[in-house]
C-alpha cells in the first residue's frame, strides 16, 4: 500500500477531514486494523464492530477512488468483518436455536489481532538489536593461513532450501521436455512410493508388502506400491519372494548396500 | 603458552563462531573446564574494548563493539542490512513460532507471504525443516544459524520475550512506522 | 570512548591492512600523532597474546601470533563444508531423479559429473543402488541415510518438491486462507 503525504494530494484533504484517514503503508489488513483502533483509541477487547468495519471500508474506497491496487488479502478482511457484523445483527433466539452459548463472533479476529500486534512488535524488537553487518562487524580480513585451499573434512552444512534452489535453476536452463516428470508431492505416485521403499531399505534387509499397505491403504495406494515394486524389480533394484501361495510378499534389496562396488565407469 | 591465548587465537581465526564443544575438539590436550573458565576470563578481559567476545549462535566469535559502529562504518562499502517491516513481523512469526508452515504465517500475517518468505530462504535467516505430518504435508519452516549470528542471540532461547498480550492502550505506539517512504 | 578502541575497532574490522593515513583520514577528529601513540600502546597491549596487532604490506592488521599457529590450523579440518554449485545441482538431481545413472545425471548437467558423483559417494550421501538392467548396464545412484540426516530429513518424501518452492514465488492465494483456524 502507498503512503501519501498530504501536500501530493490537496484533492484529498476535506476525505482524510472527513473520515480522518490517513493513507499510510500498512502491512497488511490486520495492520490497518490496528491502527483504526488505535487511532479511535477503541478497546481491542470490545471492538465496536459496526464503526471499525464502516471505517476499514472507506479506507479501501479511498484506496479504490486513488486507483490504487487492493490487495485482495484486504478484501478478504472487508468480507470477514461484514460476516462478523451480520452475526452481531442476529436476533439472539436465532443464535441460541443453532447450539448451545454461540462465542463472541468477534473473538477470533480480537484473537488475531493481539498477535498479530504482538509479532509486530517482537519484529521491531528484533530490527532494533544490534545487527551483524549493521552496529557490528566481525573481523575484515582473511586469516592468512597454509594450505587454506584444500580442505573438506569437517561437518557439511547444507540447506533444504539450497538443493531445491539447485534443481530449480537447473530445470530452468534445461528444455522442459528433457524431464518427463519431476516430484510431485499431492498425490500418491509410484517416484514417492519407490523412494519410500528405498529408504526403508536402508534401514532395514528385508520388507514385507504388508508393511507398506495396510488395511486402511486406499485402493489407489496398494496399485501403486504393486507398480513400484514391480518396477524396482524391473531395475533390479529388490528381489521378491513369497514363501507361500498367498502369503506374505517379502523384498530384498539385489545389492548389498554400499556395496564395496567402486563406479567403474 | 597460556590457554587463554590459545584461545584467543583460535576463536580469532576461525570465520564463524565457535561452540564450545569445536574448541574442546580442537584442544583435546586442555580440560573442557578449563576451556569454559578460559573463555569467561576472556569475555572479562575484552569487555569494554572496541573488539569484544560474543556467545552467538551457540559458539563464541570476536565483533567490534556496537559503541564503535560509527566509526567502523567509516570504511566498509555501504552493504548496510536493511530488513523491511514485512520481512520483520515474518521473520518474529518464523522465529517464535516454529517450526510453521506458510498458511500459518499468513493467518497470522493477514497477508500473503510468499515473497517475503523466499527473500528470507534466500537470506538463509529462514530454512525449511521439512514437512508437517498433517495432510498435505506442508513444507514446514524455522530459523537458522545465520539469523542467530546476524541478531547477535545466543540461541533461540535468547529471543527477546514477546510481551504478554495485553491491551492496546497499553502498548506502546509505534511512532517510527509513519515515517516509512513510499516503496 | 577511548581512541585505542576506536582504532582497535576499526582495525579488526577492516577487510585489509590499513595504513596509518588511511586510519587518519577515517578519524578525522583525532590528531596523526595521537593515532600513532594509540597504535603504538595497541601493538604493546597485544605483544604476547594470540592475536596481536602487526604492520603489514604498508598497514595495520590483527592476525593471530605465530606461536599458535600449530592450533589455529586445527581449524582447517573443523571448518564447516559447503557445498560447490556443481555438487548441489548433481546431488539435487540424486535426490530427486533417484533411482538414476550417471549418464541421465549428465544429460541433464550437461558436464561431465565424475569428480562430483565420487565426492558425493565419499561423503556419503549418494551411493550406488545397483545396476540397471538395461545394455552396458550402468551404475545407478541414490541417496544415503546421511543425506537423510544432514537435511534433517525423516525420509525422502520430506523433500520439499519443485512445485512448493515455486509455489513462494506465485502469486498470493488469500482465497483459500479464511477458514484456516490456527492452531
Amino acid at each position: 500500500m502507498l503512503k501519501l503525504a498530504q501536500e501530493e494530494n490537496p484533492s484529498l484533504e476535506g476525505f482524510q477531514e472527513i473520515y480522518n484517514v490517513r493513507l499510510e503503508k500498512f502491512e497488511g489488513p490486520l495492520d490497518l486494523l490496528l491502527h483504526l483502533i488505535r487511532k479511535n483509541e477503541l478497546d481491542i477487547y470490545d471492538i465496536p464492530i459496526s464503526v471499525i468495519t464502516r471505517q476499514y471500508l472507506d479506507y479501501i474506497k479511498l484506496m479504490k477512488d486513488l486507483n490504487l491496487e487492493v490487495a485482495g488479502d484486504f478484501l478478504l478482511m472487508a468480507s470477514t468483518l461484514l460476516h462478523i457484523k451480520s452475526r452481531m445483527l442476529l436476533p439472539k433466539e436465532e443464535q441460541e436455536e443453532e447450539g448451545e452459548e454461540e462465542p463472541d463472533p468477534r473473538a477470533e479476529l480480537i484473537r488475531r489481532l493481539l498477535e498479530y500486534q504482538q509479532y509486530k512488535e517482537a519484529g521491531m524488537v528484533l530490527e532494533s538489536r544490534a545487527l551483524l553487518g549493521r552496529e557490528v562487524f566481525t573481523r575484515g580480513c582473511q586469516e592468512p593461513l597454509p594450505n587454506a585451499g584444500q580442505v573438506d573434512e569437517g561437518p557439511l552444512e547444507l540447506g533444504l532450501f539450497d538443493l531445491v534452489d539447485a534443481f530449480r535453476a537447473l530445470l530452468a536452463r534445461i528444455p522442459a521436455d528433457s524431464f518427463h516428470y519431476v516430484a510431485a508431492a499431492d498425490t500418491f505416485n509410484i517416484a514417492d512410493c519407490i523412494n519410500e521403499i528405498l529408504a526403508l531399505l536402508q534401514e532395514q534387509d528385508t520388507l514385507r508388502f504388508d508393511e507398506i499397505v495396510d488395511e486402511d491403504s486406499t485402493r489407489e495406494r496398494v496399485i501403486v506400491t504393486f507398480l513400484a515394486m514391480l518396477e524396482l524389480c524391473r531395475l533390479k533394484l529388490i528381489r521378491i519372494f513369497q514363501n507361500e501361495p498367498h502369503g506374505s510378499i517379502w523384498f530384498v534389496p539385489a545389492v548389498a548396500n554400499d556395496a564395496a562396488e567402486a563406479p567403474h565407469e | 603458552m597460556s590457554l587463554n591465548a590459545i584461545i584467543e587465537s583460535v576463536v580469532f581465526a576461525a570465520d564463524s563462531p565457535l561452540s564450545l564443544d569445536r574448541i574442546c575438539d580442537m584442544l583435546p590436550e586442555y580440560e573442557r573446564e578449563d576451556i569454559k573458565v578460559g573463555l569467561k576470563e576472556l569475555v572479562d578481559f575484552y569487555a569494554g574494548r572496541g573488539v569484544v567476545l560474543e556467545e552467538v549462535a551457540g559458539g563464541w566469535q570476536f565483533r567490534t563493539s556496537p559503541d564503535y559502529q560509527q566509526f567502523v562504518v567509516r570504511h566498509l562499502k555501504a552493504k548496510t542490512v536493511k530488513f523491511s517491516p514485512s520481512a520483520m513481523e515474518t521473520l518474529a512469526i518464523v522465529a517464535y513460532r516454529q517450526p510453521v508452515t506458510r498458511t500459518e504465517i499468513e493467518y497470522l500475517r493477514g497477508v500473503d507471504c510468499g515473497g517475503v518468505l523466499k527473500t528470507l530462504l534466500e537470506k538463509k535467516l529462514v530454512r525449511i525443516l521439512g514437512k508437517k505430518d498433517i495432510p498435505g504435508r506442508p513444507l514446514i519452516y524455522g530459523t537458522t544459524k545465520e539469523f542467530l549470528e546476524i541478531f547477535g542471540l545466543k540461541d533461540l532461547k535468547g529471543l527477546p520475550t514477546l510481551k504478554e498480550i495485553q491491551s492496546l492502550d497499553e502498548a506502546p505506539h509505534f511512532d517510527q512506522q509513519e515515517e516509512l517512504p513510499l516503496e
